[in-house]
């Protein structure tokens, strides 16, 4: 393992203060790792966000004006506990309430909804929504749905916005939930990523192999098959996409080509022509593009396209002003 | 009638918190080809803390000392394995809240306990691909061995044995639950990181205990 | 090679496009490799950077109001041609002049240069400045002098902001050459980058191997060595850094802590964390930070570390606004 | 007396093309050791670019065609190859402005131009660890060998031959100019790539001429 990094334990602290040095609006509170907003403003919906850690900027980077209000940080890849998301409640406590943005995993799910009840019990008024964004997941019964991905970053800008407006939470939520209805998303990875903690990859792609249809933790995807070209993965992710709601001719989209952590702009740009190319063809129309590292998978090489389909509601929240590390509007 | 005592049931968790740091790493590649690779970790992080707080744990009662290790978990464990390990433990120490020693047969009650607690907070049934696979049957072989009155070792080694027959079973079904059920089809052929390491765990305290 | 890629002769065509589709305020000149602002003011001194491909997000990343008026893009590691250069000259000529910001290699230089004196003979004014603020080299006699790495970028920020205030061309050169005076940066790399016409690594590492003080195009650096901590590279970096100018006790520093390409944002914030205690223990203030891949070597994993000696003048354009897509203040 | 023709020399740039499109990776590589890996690249750019525009190129006399050539270097080749190859052939051909044959002397002259154009251009001296390593010791052998009267064939078998041994001498050089510079000593051991890829040039374009 090759990493820039003092020693596996302590890579979340550490990383966490690195944040709150380069962006001094935000405190780090470091027995429960929640990075939140020096400044909490108690007269808008509070919004709190998280997981596990190895996503960066996720969540913290989205931590400012416009957006949350507070990120929780687990372990690499492990929910964070219930009481530190309890703790996160507390400590940005609003007059309007608390909107959690839950990504879909049992862990993550179990320890906000516990986090829920014990701030419930304070009083406390808690809503929850639950992203699943990634069509790479079979929804059934038999499962527990798809999971939440990089369209997560959407749902934080649009219900930030929102929550900024001074609308209620209600209102906050209702609109977080409309853009859960209207995202979708899937990755491929180029190689796997490597959990600190753990030393070695997680799993182990040949020289000419490709995982396609790959979650942000290193759980493997849809298929592992040959790398094909930049024009071949735009093509059959906009259609895994654009098929699953359905997105149809002359929906107006977002994009956010996002990538997973080990993989340069460059080719993040090469693969923006690409899927720009592949949803212009289908009727569709790019509204507003996103390009960089949103959701990562700490160092995998790869890289996820998502779709969000807009009204002029979601326009608007989506181009309203945001003072995020990672989303400057 | 041979009993549990209060330090067979510290010394049982003590060991547990050996056997579980010592495999950090291996449930963490056990979780790695299915999961998402922390389970080890996870699971570490917990008890570590809890042999940090040793001397501070409540060694009241039994139910006491349990409960204590449950608020440790929940506190320090990330994941799912947080919630799901720290009810089972909460769940059992209120099973044997106040009490000093346990019967087999209270034993088998207090790891049903454990059972319904993290089937109340997960939602997973056995044959789901979790850890369950490997605890419900553990817990149907110690009640099995009290209606037998068969003693404490011979019923922990049965037990220990059904709960790495469980595991191994895993195998063979496509999981539904937690991260693995990402992977539908692809999750055949791996074993649930959970359920084996409780098999290794199990089989590890059956060793040590009376010894 | 594992790239997000179509076919390696296409490369910065194809990513060129992707920034402009991303980025409708820009405009994408093909056959000069051009990335310009769609609206130039020629009321202001027009800027101008560029050079090889494979830095991305520079410098067509700094293209906006703000910073630079054009970027131009060469091949990967190989600097624009004079044609090319001279072309973006001519699309955004302004009354005021324009400022050539070149980064301090031999071919830049050469076609740079080739390219004003062009300029200068159809009467427009163009004025340079070569930056040179790697200290992993030795600026001697003998060589060609120091090369120019991540600094540039607070170059483009500074003088960018000098020049939307309306400054005239001396002006804006004069403390683009102060930024130039007072900016070092050292980086390392824990991996080599790969060409994508070449198809395999530049050099080979091994797994416990990094090369400090390497440069933005696989150059090799000062030394090839095993691979210590995050505290340990800060403090050498910050050490090499501060001894060279030198920074005193109660200077204050605007600090960037660059990726390389390959090294996520995880690890980018973690090593901020030590290069700021590094700074801090040395009684400099910082001023402000920088955390992010600004100028980086295709796919190379490692970072860099840059520190602006700042007076109240730098301070203030630093902090002043800007539109760039890399580069939003 | 043995003269180059103007299809002497437009098939010798031919056959440079040729050996420079073939070689493109491996120019890469030589680049690679001490410089930044895109010599081949940007070399091989100009040189198709040539290829391409074969058909338009000036033939009027060896001073047009040359010059011509060195426009669309200048314009396709990026990095120092642009302007150092660029200025190469504008002074090669500014030399044989309007001539339609070249005797060895006159050859010889021609590379003189090259060389004191690139050194105007790039402010490098023999022993920089530049192509001039190569260029300046191959067009010495030209002299001596128009001074000694030997045949053209015979002369650039010499030349070439300089050009390869000047090449390889850099292996000892510090490098001062160009990306190498920045590695000083580690430099040593690594001949330069310019240098290197001339050697090779003038070896294939001297078994070519005239077969
Ligand atoms: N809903 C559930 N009920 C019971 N056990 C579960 C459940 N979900 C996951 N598990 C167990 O937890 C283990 C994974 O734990 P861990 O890696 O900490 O969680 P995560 O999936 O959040 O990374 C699985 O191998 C499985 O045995
Ligand atoms: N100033 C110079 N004068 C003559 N030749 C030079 C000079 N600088 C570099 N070269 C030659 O150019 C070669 C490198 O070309 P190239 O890779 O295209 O340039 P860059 O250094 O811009 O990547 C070197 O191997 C050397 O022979
Ligand atoms: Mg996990
Ligand atoms: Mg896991
Ligand atoms: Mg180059
Ligand atoms: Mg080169």
């Amino acid at each position: 393992m090759k990493k820039i990094i003092n020693s596996p334990d302590n890579v979340v602290t550490e990383l966490c203060k690195g944040i709150v040095l380069a962006h001094p609006e935000l405190d780090f509170i470091e027995k429960y790792k929640v990075i939140k907003k020096k400044e909490v403003n108690t007269d808008k919906v509070s919004l709190i966000s998280g997981g596990g850690s190895g996503h960066e900027p996720s969540h913290a980077g989205f931590v400012g004006k416009g957006m949350l209000d507070a990120a929780v940080c687990g372990d690499v890849f492990a929910s964070p506990s219930t009481i530190q998301v309890y703790n996160a409640i507390l400590a940005t406590q609003s007059k309007k309430g608390t909107l959690l943005i839950i990504k879909n995993y049992s862990g993550d799910c179990m320890n906000f909804d516990a986090a829920a009840e014990m701030a419930q019990d304070d009083d406390i008024t808690v809503e929850k929504v639950y992203v699943n964004d990634d069509v790479a997941v079979k929804d059934s019964l038999y499962t527990v749905g798809r999971r939440g991905v990089a369209g997560t970053v959407l749902v934080h800008k649009i219900a930030g916005a929102a929550a900024e407006m001074g609308k209620s939470l209600e209102e906050v939520k209702a609109v977080a939930e409309k853009v859960i209805a209207n995202v979708r998303s899937i990755g491929f990875a180029l190689t796997s990523c490597t959990v600190p903690a753990k030393g070695s990859p997680t799993f182990a792609l040949g020289e000419d192999e490709i995982e396609f249809g790959v979650g942000i933790h290193g759980e493997p995807g849809i298929a592992r098959e040959k790398l094909s070209t930049a024009d071949e993965l735009a093509e059959r992710m906009v259609d895994k996409i654009v098929s699953d709601i359905p997105f149809k001719e002359g929906d107006e989209v977002a994009l956010l080509v996002n990538g997973l952590g080990g993989t340069p702009i460059q080719e993040l740009y090469l693969l923006n022509n690409s899927v720009s190319g592949a949803i212009s063809k289908r009727g569709i129309k790019i509204y507003k593009t996103l390009v960089g590292n949103y959701m990562t998978s700490i160092d995998m090489a790869g890289a996820s396209v998502t779709m969000l389909r807009l009204d002029s509601e979601l326009k608007a929240l989506l181009d309203s002003p945001s003072d995020a590390p990672a989303m400057k509007v | 009638m041979e009993k549990f005592t209060v330090s067979d049931i510290i010394g049982m968790v003590e060991n547990m918190a050996d056997v579980i740091i010592k495999n950090e790493v291996p449930f963490c590649e056990l979780d790695s080809a299915a999961g998402d690779g922390d389970f080890g970790m996870s699971l570490a992080k917990g008890f570590k803390e809890i042999k940090n707080q040793w001397q501070e744990l409540s060694r009241d009662d039994i139910g006491a000392f349990l409960k204590s290790c449950g608020m440790v978990i929940t506190e320090h464990c990330g994941g799912a394995s947080g919630p799901i390990w720290g009810t089972a433990f909460r769940s059992a120490g209120k099973y044997a809240k106040d009490k000093t020693e346990l019967d087999l047969a209270e034993f088998a009650e207090l790891m049903q306990s454990a059972v319904d607690g993290i089937q109340k907070t997960g939602g997973a049934k056995l044959g789901d691909k979790t850890l369950l696979d490997a605890l419900i049957p553990a817990t149907e072989s110690l009640k099995a061995s009290a209606a037998a009155g068969e003693n404490l070792k011979a019923a922990m080694r049965k037990s220990a044995d059904e709960a790495v027959a469980g595991a191994e079973k895993t195998k063979d079904i496509v999981a539904t639950k937690g991260r693995a059920s990402y992977l539908g089809e692809r999750s055949l052929s791996y074993p649930d990181a959970g359920a084996t390491a409780l098999g290794i765990i199990f089989t590890y305290i059956t060793d040590k205990f009376g010894s």
